[in-house]
């Protein structure tokens, strides 16, 4: 689903990520770590072509992300839900539009919208937080709108970065679930954080990034 | 197809959202739009009263007082035949008193005094309108008065010159005045739309990345765009039939000549008011959406 | 102080960083600025020649044929003491011969046939500037045409009240598109603000937060929107002056009158150009920075 | 120096902060904790005037916040430094103007501000970083960013919430030995947290936070 083969990225003349290869199957959960700064999130925007490498190849779900057309993007982006470390929620639409605008972009009908934005509210429970405008929301509640919003539209993957960061433990525990239920349904998940309590006794695969290139692979 | 309805009622929202700054913008459109429109119909009304007075521009040819009939036919077949002058009019010296005495209105009894009629006869030329040039008129003129038999020519020689000059002082007026605006109205849409772009950037990053189309991004804005320029052109389109008819109504008082010298403008150019309006806008829209890059 | 400083600082970066829009918007609030003050100069200049005309503005009283020496003084000393009555000019039958035959021109030859002077002796009169009402002239015209010796009172009728109306109708206009374009150009200066300051909305946030007072906020824009409209008020006058001086040099050409007729917009009008691009751009900043609340 | 006596906070009619009381003495390092919206941001909002209590009464250095005029707000948050869960930097200045920024609001002299940006860049080890644009560092660097911002103007209160969301254990100690040097050197720290491990045998005083009402009090 993910595969990535001799992939490098520089910014400014030195090296981020050098020489970096795996993959991810179809239907796999796994977890990227490594401290502050080594280069997680980037390694996420090579992946939904935020960023382009500046060697190796990448495919993702079929498409060669590194040499996507322009216009081509929106379309890679639609089969991709992202979990953003910095949330980009819009602040001048409500809970409900924030996720409801995914789906939107994906051309669904108003009434589908409706039924399937509730029932997500449902699981990261702030269906009474629905009609909110994100910045009255706490930085944790902020943070769940952001995982509904990635996973609303059945994306084939999803990316998390830093899922848990404004989370306490027992919101953590309760995210990580939902994480391992959409999982189950097919979608292929990878999330980045350097929380190791997060991964510690999953048995998911977890890829230890270090100075620029994958200095292990574990089960977690 | 649900990208369009969902690009109009965003637009639709922000319309409503943001209208005093979308007034204001209509305004200032219409503003320039009616300007530059006004500007325009002033120029073609003068444009086309030059037209008519250069179309009555004529030289007098005087003739010699002592010439016979037959030489004076002789003349006027030579200017018959010239192809630059379309029009000939020979005015015998009885005419001439009689238009005299027309000039003179009340004080016309002094000639009644007169023994003989002191006045010679004349002709009457309208050169082609392609010749109504200052220099071409005098060639013209020396030309005709080297004829055996004509005594002088008289033509207004200094108001061919200003009829030209002014003419031409308008005309690129027009022009200049008409770029000035027309880059003031994209550039004035260009901002009201690049501000709601602005407010809307995080939004904009964010679809982006959501996987949202270009089409799906920019729609809204290039529809508010063509609202404010369609709204722009419309206001200006009835502001400026509302000043013609005040004019040609008002104006009718003091020189009831306007009502027929004045060239409304017909339907077409209001409809091109509203036209271009709106094309400035869009155009100013789409400066202000920009290119979006992924 | 620092603060000013730091506010310079910012506000330059900001200038010359968006060079582009900056100039545009100069360049609008140039334009409008220009309309504006030529409207002004025009109706500056008609309302003065209009002026000139009413001051020239005079009642021809025509005398009876056979009325005395002494009667015309006894109808002289009459006008010279109406209050209404500025100015009192005999013009005897002699003269007035004279007056005709330089109207005739070429043809005065007929006058010389005549035996005897047909035209009858009259009076110039003007009347005091703030008569210069079409109904009061009329009045004042009927009272005279009453007295005893006068023939007939001859005065420009229509030309005094199509005047009148002229003033009136340029007028309203001047004020009409005075406050449309003035509305105009605190709309552009507040659209291009608006935009600067939603590109920094954010750091305004964030200022708020870290303790910046509002002059620390504020005054970068307000000193961009005072440069917008100096610089575009800068250009307008120095246009306006361009445009000026061509006409009256052109002009000359086709009216020699022109150049007499013509009323300079004075230095102050400049500078007041200038001020008012100032003033107008500064409140348009102002409004666009809004009330700051923490 | 921060003071709340019978604070309460409502947010559309429901009570976030219910009755709060509690003392923070001058030069003192304490913790605020407890769930994800529980009202640990808002706690800490009230403090600094970002919103205004509904009752009760705030003391914050001599200052009856409660009360502030508009045009007094800016002078007590100049002795209030902040660390924002969402950062807050300017995307369009440097890390060093970003920092610099706060000093210059300060009214400082411009060579003053270098130096003193120098030393604290050299503090946070971003001084390799001086003349990047947040946008182009990672989560957790653009954290201590936030940090340093805070305390270079020498606040005499600095308010920490979710100092540590973004950053990995080496990192996270780092910056936590960096407040407890601030608070040597006289300024009195309050830092809000779900993170156990921030404040776990610090011997610090923990103000646990619960259901609108501080449930107890204990030494971390
Ligand atoms: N656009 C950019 N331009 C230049 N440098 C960049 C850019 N984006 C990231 N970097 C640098 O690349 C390195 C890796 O950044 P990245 O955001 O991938 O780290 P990360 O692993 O996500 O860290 P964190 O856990 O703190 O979020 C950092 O040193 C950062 O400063
Ligand atoms: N401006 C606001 N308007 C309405 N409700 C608000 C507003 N700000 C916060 N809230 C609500 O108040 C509650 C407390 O929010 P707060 O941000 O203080 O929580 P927190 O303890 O900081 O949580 P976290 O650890 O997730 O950041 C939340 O339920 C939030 O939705
Ligand atoms: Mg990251
Ligand atoms: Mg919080």
């Amino acid at each position: 689903m993910i595969q990535f083969s001799g992939v490098s990225k520089y910014y400014d003349g030195d090296a981020v990520l050098k020489d970096i290869s795996f993959t991810i199957e179809k239907g796999e959960l796994a977890y990227i770590t490594g401290p502050s700064g080594v280069g997680k999130t980037t390694l996420l925007k090579l992946i939904y072509c935020a960023e382009r490498p500046d060697g190796g190849q990448i495919i993702v779900a079929g498409w060669d992300v590194g040499k996507l057309k322009q216009g081509t993007i929106p379309f890679l982006r639609r089969n991709v839900g992202i979990v953003f470390q910095d949330f980009r929620l819009l602040f001048n639409k409500t809970v409900f539009d924030n996720i409801a605008l995914a789906l939107r972009i994906h051309d669904m009908q108003p009434r589908e919208i409706k039924e399937t934005v509730n029932n997500v509210l449902k699981d990261i429970r702030l269906k009474h937080k629905e009609h909110v405008f994100p910045q009255h929301l706490s930085g944790g509640e902020q943070q769940r709108i952001v995982i509904a919003r990635a996973m609303v539209s059945r994306p084939t993957v999803l990316l998390a970065d830093e899922p848990t960061g404004n989370l306490d433990m027992d919101t953590s525990r309760n995210i990580m679930s939902l994480f391992r239920e959409i999982n189950a349904r097919g979608t292929t998940v990878l999330i980045a954080t350097h929380n190791n309590a997060l991964f510690h006794g999953t048995g998911r695969r977890v890829l230890y990034l270090s100075n620029t290139h994958i200095e292990k692979e574990a089960v977690g | 197809m649900r990208t369009l309805i969902y690009a109009l009622q965003t637009a639709m929202k922000s319309i409503w959202h943001e209208k005093w700054i979308n007034l204001l913008t209509v305004l200032s459109v219409g503003i320039g739009l009616l300007i530059l429109s006004s500007f325009a119909t002033v120029t073609l009304n003068v444009d086309s009263a030059l037209k008519r007075w250069a179309k009555g521009f004529g030289m007098v040819v005087y003739l010699d007082g002592d010439l016979t009939g037959k030489a004076e036919n002789e003349l006027k077949r030579l200017f018959l035949q010239d192809p630059d002058i379309i029009g000939v009019k020979y005015i015998s010296k009885e005419q001439a008193v009689r238009e005299l005495r027309r000039t003179l209105g009340e004080n016309a009894s002094i000639l009644d005094e007169l023994d003989e009629n002191p006045l010679p006869s004349s002709f009457e030329l309208k050169l082609k309108r392609e010749l109504l040039k200052p220099d071409v008129v005098k060639k013209k003129a020396e030309q005709i008065s080297r004829l055996k038999g004509v005594e002088e020519v008289q033509y207004g020689e200094k108001w061919l010159s200003s009829l030209n000059t002014l003419s031409t002082i308008l005309k690129t007026g027009a022009v200049f005045l008409g770029c000035a605006i027309l880059v003031a109205i994209v550039f004035i849409t260009y901002n009201t739309i690049k501000i709601f772009f602005y407010r809307r950037k995080d939004e904009i990053e964010t679809l982006k990345l959501l996987g949202a189309t270009r089409t799906f991004i920019r729609l809204p804005f290039l529809i508010e765009g063509l609202f404010i320029g369609i709204a722009g052109g419309l206001i200006s389109a009835v502001a400026l039939f509302g000043i013609h008819s005040m004019i040609s109504f008002k104006g009718a008082d003091i020189l009831p000549a306007i009502r027929a010298l004045m060239v409304a403008p017909p339907m077409r150019a209001y409809m091109a008011i509203v036209i271009a309006g709106a094309a400035m806008s869009l155009t100013g829209s789409f400066i202000a959406v920009g290119r979006i890059r992924y």
